[in-house]
C-alpha cells in the first residue's frame, strides 16, 4: 500500500489558484525530490500536506485513511513533519527547547539524544538562542525539530537557500542518514540537480500541477529543464 | 537595437536594501529607456519584489540613487512617483471593490496622470477600450472575477499615464489560456514607455520582452537580448544547480 | 438627477427643520435636538472610521472642546453666540492640524488609545483648572449676563439643518475627486497612494473635519443645556455612542449611521418608558455592538441592501 | 527634606508596581493574541467588587484567600469571553473588529457592574493591615503599600518563571513568535490563548483587590485603569515584563508625586507624561 497519497488537491489564496488538481503519491522509504519554478505551488502543496491550509477540493491519504484537511495537528499525528522555507525557528525558545516543542506528536527513534547525535553541533549550542546559530545549523535545527515529532514523511521546503555549497553538502548527508532509518522524504530544492541525487523520484511541478514524474536515475536534463519552465505544455 | 547610455528614461545606480542585516538587493543598476520591455526574472528569494519595491517606492533604498530624466527620485513617496511616471501593477489586484471599473481608472488618471473633467473622462474611456474592460465599466469592481480584476489592475497602472510600467507577477494564478490575453494585452501597451515585467513563468515573458534580465540573491546576474540570456549556461546554472558531470 | 435630490434634500431639511422648530414642544424639542447632534456625531465618527480608516476612542475631545470654547468664547468676549457658534468649529480644526500630526505616528490600535488618552488629559485639563470651569463646570452667561431667550427652537432647527446640509454636503464631496479617492482609501489605501493618491495629506483632512464635526455637535448639545462640566462633556459615552450607532449601522455609508441613531434613541426611549434603567440599555446595546461585529461586520444597511438586491436585481447606494 | 522625597518614592514606587502587573496583563494578551483588550479595565474593577462582596459576606476571609478568590473569578470570566467571543473576532482579517468587540464587551461589563453592585465607590477593608506602619530612620512606611510591592514583585517573577521555565511558557513563546509552525507542533493554539486571557484577566484582578485597598473604586474606575495599562505598554515595549514593570513604576512615581503637589490633578500627568514621551519618541523615530 502507498504511503502517501495525494489526490486531485486544488487550493488557492482568495482567487489566485495556487494547486490545480495534483494527484501522486509516495512508498514507504521512497524519496521525492519536488522541482519547479517559482510560484509553481510546491510550498502550497507543502502547507496543505502539513495542515496549514485547507485545500478547496481534494483527499489527502496515509496508508489509505483520509487525513483531516486544515488541521495541522491531525497531520503532525499522521506522521507528516515540516521542515519549512526559512527555518522558521522559536527565537524566543533555546535550541534544546526548539526541539522539545517538536516532541508532542508521536513517539520513535528520534528522541532528543538521537537527534544530537544526528547533528553534534547542536548538542553544544542546545543552550543558545536560534539567532546566535551559523545558517546551516539553524537548518539543522529546523530538521532536528521536525524529526522531533517522529514523522512518517518529513517534508523539506528549500533545503540548501542561503546555505553554502559545503553546508549543502553536510545538510543532505544528515538526509540520507535519516532515509536510511525508513523515513520517506520529500525535498523541494531550487537545486534540482543536488535534490535529484538523493531522490529515487523527481516530480516536476508548473502552475499548480505536477507536469512531468520519473525515475530519478534516468531523468533526462533536457526534458526536466522544457518542464520546470512549462516548455512542455 | 542601440541605445544611448547618457540619458535613460529611468536609471538606478547601486540600489541595495537590507532586511535585518540580511542583504535582500545589493548594488543593482538597471537602466530602462522608451519603448523597451525588460523580463525579469528569478529564483526564489532572488530580490525581485524588493527591487520593484524599490522602483515603486514602498521601500527605501539603503543605498544608491533613482534617476528618471534627470530628477532624483530616490526619496520621493509612492505618490509622487506615480505622478513622476512610475506605475506598477501588483501581483494581488488591488482594485478598489466598492467602485465602479471606470471609477478605478478614474482615481489615477486625476490623481496620477493629472487629468481634470472631460479629459479625465475621455482618457477612461480609451483606457477601457484598450484593456478589454469597455463592457464593464459600470460594475463594481468586487464583482469581477479573476481575469477581469487582472486586466482592472493593469489598467489603473495604465490610467496614470506612466512612462515605466512595472508588472508585478500579473500572470501569477492565471490559466495558461488567460495568461496568453494578459501577454496580449501588455503587448499593446508597450508603446511609448518602458515596460519592466516580473514574472516567474518565463514562457510569459518570450514574446512579449525582448530584453531578459536574470537576479539571483539580490545581484543581477544577466541582463541583454531575450534570447541570448536565456541560452545563457548560468541561467540554467541558476534555476537547476550545476549538473553532475560538471561538478566532476 | 443627483442635482435634484440635493437640492430637494435642501428645501425639505430646510422647510422641515424650520416646521419642527415652530410646532413641537420644548422638551420634544430638547429630544430631537439631541438626535441631530448625535446623528452629526455619527457621521463624523463614519466619516474618520468608515471612510478614513481610523478608529478613533478620543472624539469625545472634539466634541468637549466644542462646548467648552462656545461657553467661554461667549461668556468672555462680546461677540455674538450665534456668531461664535460658528467660529467654534473653525478653532477646533485648527487645533486638530497640529494634533493630527502627531497622533498619526501611531498606528492602527496604538492611534485609537492615544486619542482616548488626549480626551482624558483634557477632561483632566478643564476639571483642573478654575479659569476653565474647574470642577464646577461652567454656566452659559453669553456677553457675562444671563441668556435671555429659550434657545431650544433655534439651536434645533440648526442642528436640524445642519444635519441635513452635511449630508448634502458629504453626497457632494463623494462625487468629487477628492471624495472618490476617500472611497478608494476605504477599499485599500495602498492602492490609492499607488494611483497617486497623496493618503496622509487625506487622513489629516479628514481627522480636521471629523474634528470640526464633533465640536459643532458639542456647541449644539450644550446650547441646549445651558451649563456644561467637564466630567460630562469629556465622558466616553458620546463616544460610545457614536461609535456604537455607526457600526451597527454600518461604516463605510451614510445611510448606515442614521439607521443606527434612529435604532439607537427608539430602543432607549422604549426602555426608558418601559421602566429600565440606564444601565440595561448600555448592556443591550453593547450587545448589539458586540454581535453586529461578529455576524455582519459591515453592518447591519449594507445587509439590507444586500439582501434588497438579491430580491430585486437593483444596487441601491 | 531627602526623607520626604525617599517616602514619596516609596509610595510611587508600591503603586507603579501596581501599574505595572495591569500592564503585565494586557501586554499578554498584546503579545501572544496580538488583540488589544479594552475589558482588561473591567476586569480590574469586577476583580475588586468580588473582593469587596467576599469581604462582605465573610468578614474573617484571610487577604490571601481572597486574592485568590478574585483571581479564580476573573480568569474564570476572562476565559470565557475569549472562548465565547474574542476568538471568533479574531477569525477577522481586521485587527480592529477584536478590539471593537472587546469595547463592546467592556462597556456591558461595566454596566452589569453597575447594575449588581451599584455605582458607589467602595474601598476594601481589610482590618487593621491598612492602618499599620513602621519606622526606619524618622520615615515611616505603610505596611499596605509594602505588601503591595511583594505581591507585585511576586507576580512578575512568577510570570517570568512560568514564561520561561515551563512547558505552557515555552508553549506560549512559540505560539507569539510564529503561531502558524507552533499549531504544526501541536499546540492547541485556542487552548493557549483562552489560559492566556485568563491569566491576564486574572492579574488584573489581583491588581484591583490592591487597588481598592488603597482607595476607592467604582464600576467606572476601570476606564482610567486600562489608560494607564495601555500607557505602561506602551512606553514599556511589548513582551517585556521588566519593561512594563519600569513603565509602571515612572507613572506611579509621578502620580504620588504631582498629587503631593497638586492633589485635585487626577491622572493628569500621568497622562501628560506618556504623551510627551510619546511625541518625543514619534519626532525622533522610534515608532512606526
Amino acid at each position: 500500500m502507498k504511503l502517501l497519497e495525494i489526490d486531485n488537491i486544488a487550493a488557492s489564496y482568495g482567487e489566485l489558484r495556487a494547486l490545480d488538481g495534483l494527484s501522486f503519491s509516495i512508498d514507504d522509504h521512497e524519496t521525492l525530490a519536488l522541482v519547479g519554478a517559482n510560484g509553481a505551488g510546491k510550498t502550497t502543496l507543502l502547507r496543505v500536506l502539513c495542515g496549514l491550509m485547507t485545500p478547496t477540493r481534494g483527499e489527502i491519504r496515509i496508508d489509505g485513511v483520509a487525513l483531516a484537511p486544515g488541521d495541522p495537528r491531525a497531520a503532525a499525528n499522521a506522521g507528516l513533519a515540516l521542515v519549512p522555507e526559512g527555518r522558521l525557528l522559536f527565537d524566543s525558545l533555546s535550541i534544546e527547547e526548539n526541539l522539545l516543542i517538536g516532541q508532542s506528536a508521536r513517539t520513535g527513534i528520534w528522541s532528543l539524544d538521537a537527534i544530537y547525535e544526528l547533528f553534534p553541533i547542536l548538542r553544544d549550542k542546545r543552550r543558545l538562542s536560534p539567532a546566535a546559530l551559523s545558517g546551516g545549523q539553524q537548518q539543522m535545527a529546523a530538521i532536528g525539530r521536525a524529526l522531533a515529532a517522529n514523522p512518517r514523511v518529513l517534508l523539506c521546503d528549500e533545503i540548501s537557500l542561503g546555505l553554502s555549497p559545503l553546508i549543502t553538502g553536510e545538510v543532505y548527508a544528515a538526509l540520507e542518514r535519516v532515509q536510511a532509518e525508513g523515513t520517506a522524504l520529500v525535498v523541494v530544492d531550487q537545486d534540482v540537480t543536488r535534490a535529484a541525487r538523493i531522490a529515487d523520484r523527481v516530480a516536476c511541478m508548473f502552475q499548480g500541477r505536477v507536469t512531468f514524474e520519473a525515475e530519478a536515475a534516468t531523468a533526462n536534463a533536457a526534458t526536466l529543464k522544457d518542464a520546470y519552465f512549462g516548455l512542455t505544455a | 537595437m542601440f541605445c544611448e547610455k547618457g540619458n535613460a528614461l529611468l536609471r538606478a545606480t547601486g540600489l541595495s536594501k537590507s532586511f535585518n542585516g540580511v542583504p535582500a538587493v545589493a548594488s543593482v543598476d538597471l537602466d530602462l529607456d522608451i519603448g523597451e520591455s525588460v523580463g525579469v526574472i528569478g529564483p526564489n528569494g532572488a530580490g525581485k519584489s524588493t527591487l520593484l519595491g524599490l522602483l515603486v517606492g514602498s521601500l527605501k533604498a539603503d543605498e544608491g540613487r533613482l534617476i528618471m530624466e534627470g530628477r532624483d527620485l530616490t526619496r520621493m513617496a509612492v505618490h509622487r512617483r506615480v505622478s513622476a511616471g512610475i506605475a506598477r501593477a501588483a501581483q494581488i489586484p488591488q482594485t478598489f471593490g466598492r467602485l465602479t471599473v471606470a471609477e478605478n481608472l478614474r482615481l489615477p488618471a486625476v490623481f496620477g496622470a493629472g487629468l481634470h473633467g472631460a479629459e479625465a473622462e475621455r482618457w477612461v474611456e480609451e483606457v477601457l477600450e484598450m484593456c478589454g474592460l469597455a463592457e464593464l465599466a459600470g460594475t463594481d469592481a468586487e464583482h469581477l472575477g479573476l481575469l477581469s480584476r487582472k486586466r482592472l489592475e493593469l489598467a489603473k497602472a495604465v490610467a496614470a499615464r506612466p512612462k515605466v510600467l512595472l508588472l508585478d507577477e500579473v500572470g501569477a494564478g492565471l490559466t495558461e489560456p488567460e495568461i496568453e490575453q494578459i501577454m496580449e494585452l501588455v503587448r499593446k501597451l508597450r508603446d511609448g514607455r518602458a515596460v519592466m515585467w516580473v514574472e516567474h513563468i518565463p514562457f510569459a515573458l518570450r514574446g512579449v520582452c525582448e530584453r531578459l534580465v536574470v537576479m539571483d540573491k539580490g545581484a543581477k546576474i544577466l541582463d541583454g537580448p531575450f534570447e541570448e540570456v536565456w541560452a545563457d549556461p548560468d541561467l540554467q546554472a541558476i534555476y537547476m544547480g550545476v549538473p553532475d558531470d560538471e561538478v566532476a | 438627477m443627483d442635482r435634484h435630490m440635493n437640492l430637494i434634500l435642501l428645501a425639505g431639511g430646510f422647510a422641515a427643520a424650520l416646521a419642527g422648530a415652530f410646532v413641537f414642544e420644548p422638551g420634544m424639542l430638547f429630544l430631537l435636538t439631541e438626535v441631530m447632534v448625535v446623528l452629526i456625531l455619527a457621521q463624523m465618527w463614519n466619516l474618520l472610521a468608515g471612510f478614513g480608516g481610523q478608529v478613533s476612542l478620543g472624539q469625545q475631545a472634539f466634541f468637549g472642546l466644542g462646548g467648552y470654547l462656545l461657553f467661554l468664547g461667549a461668556n468672555s468676549t462680546q461677540i455674538p453666540l450665534w456668531v461664535w457658534l460658528g467660529v467654534t468649529p473653525l478653532i477646533v480644526g485648527l487645533l486638530a492640524v497640529p494634533l493630527g500630526l502627531v497622533v498619526f505616528h501611531l498606528k492602527n490600535a496604538y492611534f485609537a488609545v492615544g486619542m482616548w488618552v488626549v480626551a482624558e488629559i483634557l477632561a483632566a485639563v478643564f476639571m483642573r483648572f478654575d479659569f476653565l470651569g474647574g470642577s464646577a463646570g461652567i454656566v452659559l452667561r453669553p456677553g457675562g449676563a444671563s441668556m435671555t431667550m429659550n434657545p431650544e427652537r433655534l439651536v434645533f432647527f440648526i442642528a436640524a439643518f445642519g444635519f441635513v446640509a452635511i449630508i448634502v454636503a458629504l453626497r457632494l464631496f463623494l462625487k468629487s475627486t477628492t471624495g472618490l479617492a476617500l472611497l478608494g482609501m476605504r477599499d485599500s489605501p495602498d492602492a490609492a497612494s499607488a494611483c497617486g493618491v497623496d493618503v496622509r495629506r487625506m487622513h489629516l483632512m479628514v481627522f480636521v473635519i471629523a474634528a470640526m464635526g464633533c465640536a459643532a455637535g458639542g456647541s449644539l448639545y450644550y446650547i441646549t443645556t445651558l451649563y456644561i462640566s467637564a466630567a460630562d462633556a469629556f465622558q466616553m459615552n458620546w463616544l460610545i455612542v457614536m461609535m456604537f450607532v455607526s457600526i451597527i449601522g454600518g461604516l463605510g455609508t451614510l445611510t448606515g449611521p442614521i439607521i443606527g441613531t434612529l435604532l439607537f434613541i427608539m430602543i432607549r426611549e422604549a426602555m426608558t418608558s418601559a421602566g429600565f434603567s440606564g444601565g440595561t440599555y448600555w448592556i443591550v446595546m453593547g450587545a448589539l455592538a458586540v454581535v453586529v461585529l461578529l455576524l455582519a461586520p459591515r453592518g447591519l444597511w449594507p445587509l439590507i441592501r444586500d439582501f434588497h438586491f438579491r430580491k430585486t436585481g437593483r444596487v441601491t447606494r | 527634606m531627602i526623607q520626604t522625597t525617599i517616602e514619596l518614592l516609596f509610595q510611587g514606587i508600591t503603586l507603579g508596581g501596581l501599574y505595572g502587573v495591569i500592564g503585565a496583563g494586557l501586554a499578554l494578551t498584546f503579545g501572544i493574541l496580538r488583540v488589544v483588550n479594552l475589558s482588561h479595565g473591567e476586569m480590574i474593577t469586577i476583580g475588586a467588587f468580588v473582593a469587596v462582596g467576599l469581604v462582605t459576606v465573610m468578614p474573617a476571609l484571610p487577604i490571601a484567600l481572597v486574592l485568590v478568590g478574585a483571581f479564580a473569578a476573573c480568569a474564570l470570566i476572562g476565559g470565557l469571553l475569549q472562548a465565547a467571543f474574542v476568538e471568533r473576532a479574531m477569525a477577522f482579517r481586521d485587527p480592529m473588529v477584536p478590539m471593537l468587540v472587546t469595547f463592546g464587551i467592556a462597556v456591558i461589563l461595566r454596566n452589569l457592574l453597575v447594575e449588581t453592585a451599584g455605582a458607589d465607590l467602595r474601598g476594601l477593608d481589610v482590618g487593621g493591615i491598612a492602618q499599620r506602619s513602621f519606622q526606619i530612620g524618622g520615615m515611616s512606611f505603610g505596611a499596605l503599600p509594602l505588601v503591595t510591592l511583594v505581591l507585585a514583585v511576586a507576580v512578575f517573577v512568577g510570570l517570568s518563571l512560568l514564561i520561561r521555565r515551563t512547558a505552557f511558557g515555552r508553549e506560549v513563546r512559540a505560539l507569539s513568535d510564529r503561531p502558524e509552525i507552533a499549531a504544526l507542533m501541536g499546540v492547541r493554539v485556542k487552548h493557549v490563548y483562552v489560559k492566556v486571557a485568563a491569566l491576564a484577566a486574572g492579574f488584573a484582578a489581583l491588581a484591583g483587590v490592591l487597588l481598592a485597598m488603597r482607595a476607592s473604586v467604582s464600576p467606572y474606575s476601570g476606564v482610567s485603569y486600562l489608560l494607564v495599562a495601555f500607557e505602561v505598554v506602551v512606553l514599556g515595549g511589548l513582551g517585556s515584563t521588566r519593561g512594563a514593570f519600569a513603565a509602571g513604576v515612572l507613572l506611579g512615581v509621578v502620580q504620588i508625586v504631582s498629587s503631593r503637589f497638586d492633589s485635585n490633578a487626577g491622572l493628569l500627568y500621568v497622562h501628560l507624561t506618556f504623551f510627551a514621551i510619546l511625541i518625543v519618541r514619534a519626532i525622533s523615530g522610534r515608532l512606526s
